[in-house]
């Protein structure tokens, strides 16, 4: 025994160490707060599913995910789930990871899914970036209660020689998957004096499952310059991923290069906000009566089947209203009761119940979170809490996310 | 025990002529005690193998004894004692004869030469 | 027994042992003779492993190398391969700790014998003392075979005698020695088995005293006739 | 058995100066780095919250608390972290070069031990990932002492109470050695322990082969560092989770670990050259 000395120890001591902190570490991990969420007003209900997601900022960032009883749910994951934190950045893409983890390999683009009761449909392009002839599309459709999947690859000819594309939208309809892609042309469009602006063509691509064919794409629109004027789109979110809509909806905005003040520097000035309504089953291109300028802080906008929801904090209101898509009709507005002076992080909205998550902006950064779940229909507050983060604010929460 | 081997005769004969000669001038005397073979090689700084091989010879002529768990011996066979410094005498004469006889001496001279040498060389 | 059949050996282009085959028995005394460069140390790293041949068999025993044959076998090189800043004692000890062949009183025995101190650093050691240290480790084992490289070069006249003394003592016991050496003379009259390298190869193997018997030449007759020729 | 564990305490042995050298020379710097961090900051609160009481009497403002978080961000404290790192690293090939290239051969007597020579392999590589981990379950221990400090030197109510796993959690370069999950701990040591391997063949080829060795172990070198990138960047193309990656890197680095310690055996037990 004297005569291995070092090794005991040395092994004594390194066992030693490594269990006490890696002990203390596993019994901490579940009762460490970041912050605790401290109720204001409401029903604690309201807030159970909650999971916050955001990093403390000090000198270098260390993420966390609370639940709303303070609990740090990030320390307690594995590493391997950890690596896998780029799920976490939409709240849809993070509820799929969790129901569907086979299906979501490889797959983090919100927009190129469908889901409805039964089915969840992806679509994927592949080359994402490519320069070759043929963009190949695969689709895959996975059965949601046996969990089957279907394979469908389709190829389409690069006419153009685009060097960059992204799926847009994805509905299915009648055996019939609807996809809106982007496609990014090498050549940028000439614009005011000196600006150059990215090309951008948005198409439409038909997959018939049953007769396992293609449709030829169709140009719904693309970014144009008219009277050194141009015009980008902007896809408007699903309000969720199951809620399936007859249309693709983008917000249209054109602008214009514009001098400021008495120097020389120009600014591009939005001069028409719109919505753009594709109904894709009739390709029939629509568009309703709203004045988007007239709601020029707008802040989330999602959309439903026949539904448009904005909520819009700027001068003195902060409301929240719905749309009937064709008609651009208000069908409810209401005051959301929040106070306006605080910056507004993110919002989520399920089952008609908007969460909303506050800031107060100081010198040393964001600091004085507050969360609010709102009834859009009735604009009644369910739950009005605030986040007791002890002087910390280096604290900084990016996402809400809803579990289900 | 200094000796002087020449590299050219077996080592073993060596040996056994120094035993001789050790005899032959009263050294070593009847019945007395001689190293053992390892004693032996570290005394003359001589293989093992080489003493053990001298040894054997000198068994085999009746030179030594040996009984079992006891050291080798001087044989007391005084005849043969004898008989080893006669060998000896006959072959340094042999060899000093055959050697004179070649520059053509005659005995008489050789007497009378050999006489002046043994008394004035003490 | 160990036999070494055609062995050969090349480093890069150079040839250094081709086709080299001989015998060394146990309890004898078999002697590498050759000038310097000529494969000798060589030929005993390639019996301990310490170096690959490209060509032919090492049998010890009969059998190839492995971990249980450094139990039988023992390696003295010509350069210290002890730690400078142990002492005697640890060296010593470190030998008994992995050694089942390790013999303790014959190791004190040897000590004595070399006028060695057992509390002296390494480090502190003479040429000449670290060269019996070599030796000392060595001979205390237990074993079949002691390979011996070149133990008597650039050292002091007395440690030569010295060393030369193990060659007759029962240290040696029945073991079966292979002693390699470009300076024949300390030796001539202690080694059983003559093998002369030249140029990587055997060129004559013979028994020392079966060459004097029978055609009365000395080893260095016979070393002459070979150069000459 | 323990032929192998004697070994490896003679290795560990071979290294324990330096090693009490390295660990002295974390704790005195960083200890002292932790001291003159808090004297300063003393000096400067003292002037700060002159002036704040002055204007809002009774009041610390959270902004002005001190923080552990920055008392370690300076050069007395990662200096002897870098010179730890840097003697690890040098050590793996010197383990090998000091029993060819010192005074004394001592690879002679290495090689001659009577036992298997992987042993020798694996007394070599565990010393390295034992000392690696004794730095770093020192470094643990030393946070505690320089938090000890802190807390003794700065009053409680111009610090904050940030305990040494959040320390270490919100620090990218103690996170590096200290990851925050045990899993995590582990597949990194085990990684390094995996590079160690590679290292030691890599060595051992050059041993075997001296010039054309040295050669032959650049280029043994970039293949196993190529194949792991190749299998990165394919991996990355297909449709898979960062894990996925993450468990097929780790096969494969094991794969290659395995393979490098059969031709370092191989290499030991017939191409070795002292």
């Amino acid at each position: 025994m004297k005569k291995l000395k070092t090794l005991l120890i040395i092994c004594i001591s390194i066992v030693l160490v490594f269990t006490i902190y890696y002990g203390t570490l596993i019994s901490k991990v579940s009762s460490a707060a970041q912050f605790e969420l401290e109720q204001i007003s409401g029903d604690k209900s309201e807030v159970e599913d909650l999971l916050f997601y955001g990093s403390n900022q000090t000198i270098f960032n260390s993420e966390f995910i609370v639940n709303a009883k303070g609990e740090n749910l990030f320390n307690s994951m594995s590493y391997f789930e950890k690596l896998n934190s780029r799920y976490y950045i939409d709240n849809n893409i993070f509820l799929l990871y969790k129901e569907h983890r086979n299906f979501m390999r490889g797959k983090t683009n919100r927009n190129s899914f469908y889901e409805d009761q039964k089915e969840l449909v992806s679509v994927v392009s592949d080359p994402r970036y490519f320069d070759k002839e043929n963009i190949e599309f695969t689709i895959e459709i996975l059965n949601k209660k046996s969990e089957n999947k279907e394979q469908y690859t389709f190829s389409l000819k690069n006419d153009k020689q685009s060097n960059y594309i992204d799926i847009i939208d994805v509905q299915k309809r009648d055996g019939k998957v609807y996809t809106m892609i982007q496609k990014h042309e090498v050549q940028m469009l000439e614009y005011a004096e000196i600006g150059f602006f990215d090309n951008f063509d948005y198409f439409l691509v038909t997959f018939d499952i049953e007769k396992n064919s293609i449709d030829i794409e169709e140009k719904l629109f693309d970014s144009t310059v008219v009277n050194k004027k141009i015009s980008t789109y902007m896809k408007v979110d699903e309000l969720n991923l199951n809620a399936a809509s007859r249309y693709f909806i983008m917000v249209k905005t054109t602008m214009e290069r514009v001098k400021e003040g008495q120097g020389d520097g120009l600014i591009d000035k939005d001069v028409a906000k719109e919505f753009v309504i594709y109904d894709y089953e009739n390709k029939k291109l629509l568009s309703n009566s709203i004045d988007l300028m007239k709601y020029p802080n707008y802040n989330t906008m999602y959309y439903s089947e026949n539904e448009i929801f904005i909520q819009i904090a700027s001068g003195t209101e902060h409301k929240f209203i719905i749309l009937d898509t064709i008609s651009g009709k208000i069908m409810n507005e209401v005051d959301l009761n929040i106070p306006l002076e605080s910056n507004l992080h993110l919002s989520n909205l399920e089952d008609h119940k908007l969460f909303t998550l506050t800031s107060k902006m100081k010198e040393t950064g964001p600091s004085d979170y507050e969360l609010f779940v709102t009834d859009i229909i009735t604009g009644k507050q369910l739950y009005h809490g605030k986040f007791n983060t002890e002087g910390n604010n280096n604290m900084m929460i990016n996402r809400v996310f809803l579990q289900k | 025990m200094e000796i002087n081997f020449n590299n050219r005769d077996p080592v073993y004969l060596q040996v056994i002529r120094f035993f001789k000669e050790q005899i032959a001038t009263g050294k070593l005397v009847a019945g007395q005690e001689i190293p053992s073979r390892r004693e032996l090689a570290t005394l003359m700084k001589i293989n093992p193998n080489t003493a053990q091989k001298a040894y054997k010879e000198m068994e085999e002529l009746n030179l030594i004894t040996t009984e079992k768990n006891f050291p080798s011996k001087i044989t007391t066979d005084s005849n043969l004692l004898n008989s080893v410094r006669d060998e000896l005498i006959g072959e340094a004469v042999s060899e000093f004869v055959n050697s004179v006889k070649t520059i053509g001496v005659s005995l008489d001279e050789l007497i009378e030469a050999v006489k002046h040498e043994y008394e004035t060389n003490k | 027994m160990i036999q070494l059949q055609n062995v050969c050996k090349k480093y890069g282009r150079k040839q250094v042992l081709k086709d080299v085959t001989f015998t060394a028995n146990k309890g004898e005394i078999t002697c590498l003779i050759g000038i310097n460069g000529v494969g000798k140390s060589t030929t005993l790293k390639a019996i301990m492993g310490l170096t690959p041949i490209n060509k032919g068999s090492i049998l010890i025993n009969g059998e190839k190398l492995k971990a249980e044959t450094f139990n039988k076998l023992t390696f003295i090189p010509d350069a210290p391969i002890t730690l400078p800043y142990m002492t005697i004692r640890e060296t010593m000890d470190f030998m008994s700790d992995y050694y089942e062949t390790w013999n303790e009183d014959r190791a004190l025995e040897l000590l004595k014998f070399f006028k060695l101190n057992e509390d002296d650093k390494i480090s502190t050691l003479s040429k000449g003392n670290n060269a019996k240290i070599n030796l000392l480790l060595g001979l205390s084992l237990d074993v079949d075979f002691v390979l011996m490289d070149e133990p008597f070069s650039g050292i002091d006249m007395f440690s030569r005698e010295q060393i030369a003394n193990v060659f007759t003592s029962h240290l040696i016991e029945d073991r079966g020695v292979i002693i390699t050496t470009h300076e024949i003379n300390d030796i001539e009259h202690l080694i059983d088995k003559a093998v002369l390298i030249e140029n990587g190869t055997v060129i004559k193997e013979f028994y020392t005293e079966e060459v004097r018997n029978n055609e009365g030449k000395s080893v260095i007759d016979v070393l002459r006739e070979v150069y000459n020729s | 058995m323990i032929q192998f564990i004697r070994l490896l305490n003679f290795e560990l042995s071979r290294f324990s100066k330096i090693f009490l050298g390295l660990i002295s020379l974390v704790f005195v710097s960083q200890a002292g780095g932790m001291i003159s961090y808090c004297y300063k900051h003393l000096n400067n609160l003292k002037t700060t919250s002159d002036s704040v009481k002055s204007t809002a009497p009774g009041m610390t403002p959270t902004e002005y608390k001190l923080d552990i978080i920055y008392g370690i961000s300076n050069f007395f404290f990662y200096a002897p972290i870098a010179v730890g790192v840097t003697v690890i690293t040098l050590y793996i090939f010197f383990i090998w070069y000091r029993d060819w290239f010192s005074k004394n051969t001592f690879i002679y007597r290495l090689l001659m031990l009577p036992m298997k020579r992987s042993y020798l392999f694996f007394a070599k590589a565990l010393t390295i990932l034992l000392y690696t981990l004794g730095l770093v379950a020192f470094q643990i221990i030393n946070l505690h002492f320089l938090k000890f400090i802190f807390d003794s030197l700065i009053p409680e109510a111009e610090r904050r109470t940030t305990g040494v796993i959040d320390l270490i959690n919100t620090n990218v370069y103690l996170r590096m050695i200290i990851p925050s999950t045990l899993d995590a701990f582990v597949i990194y040591y085990f990684i390094g322990f995996c590079i160690v391997i590679a290292l030691f063949t890599a060595i051992l080829i050059e041993r075997s082969y001296r010039l054309k060795g040295f050669f032959g172990a650049i280029v043994y070198c970039v293949i196993l560092i190529a194949s792991v990138i190749v299998t990165i960047i394919f991996s990355d193309g297909a449709m898979l989770f960062p894990s996925d990656i993450m468990v097929i890197v780790i096969i494969l680095i094991s794969l290659l670990a395995t393979a490098s310690f059969f031709l370092s055996n191989y290499l030991l037990n017939k191409k070795i050259t002292v």
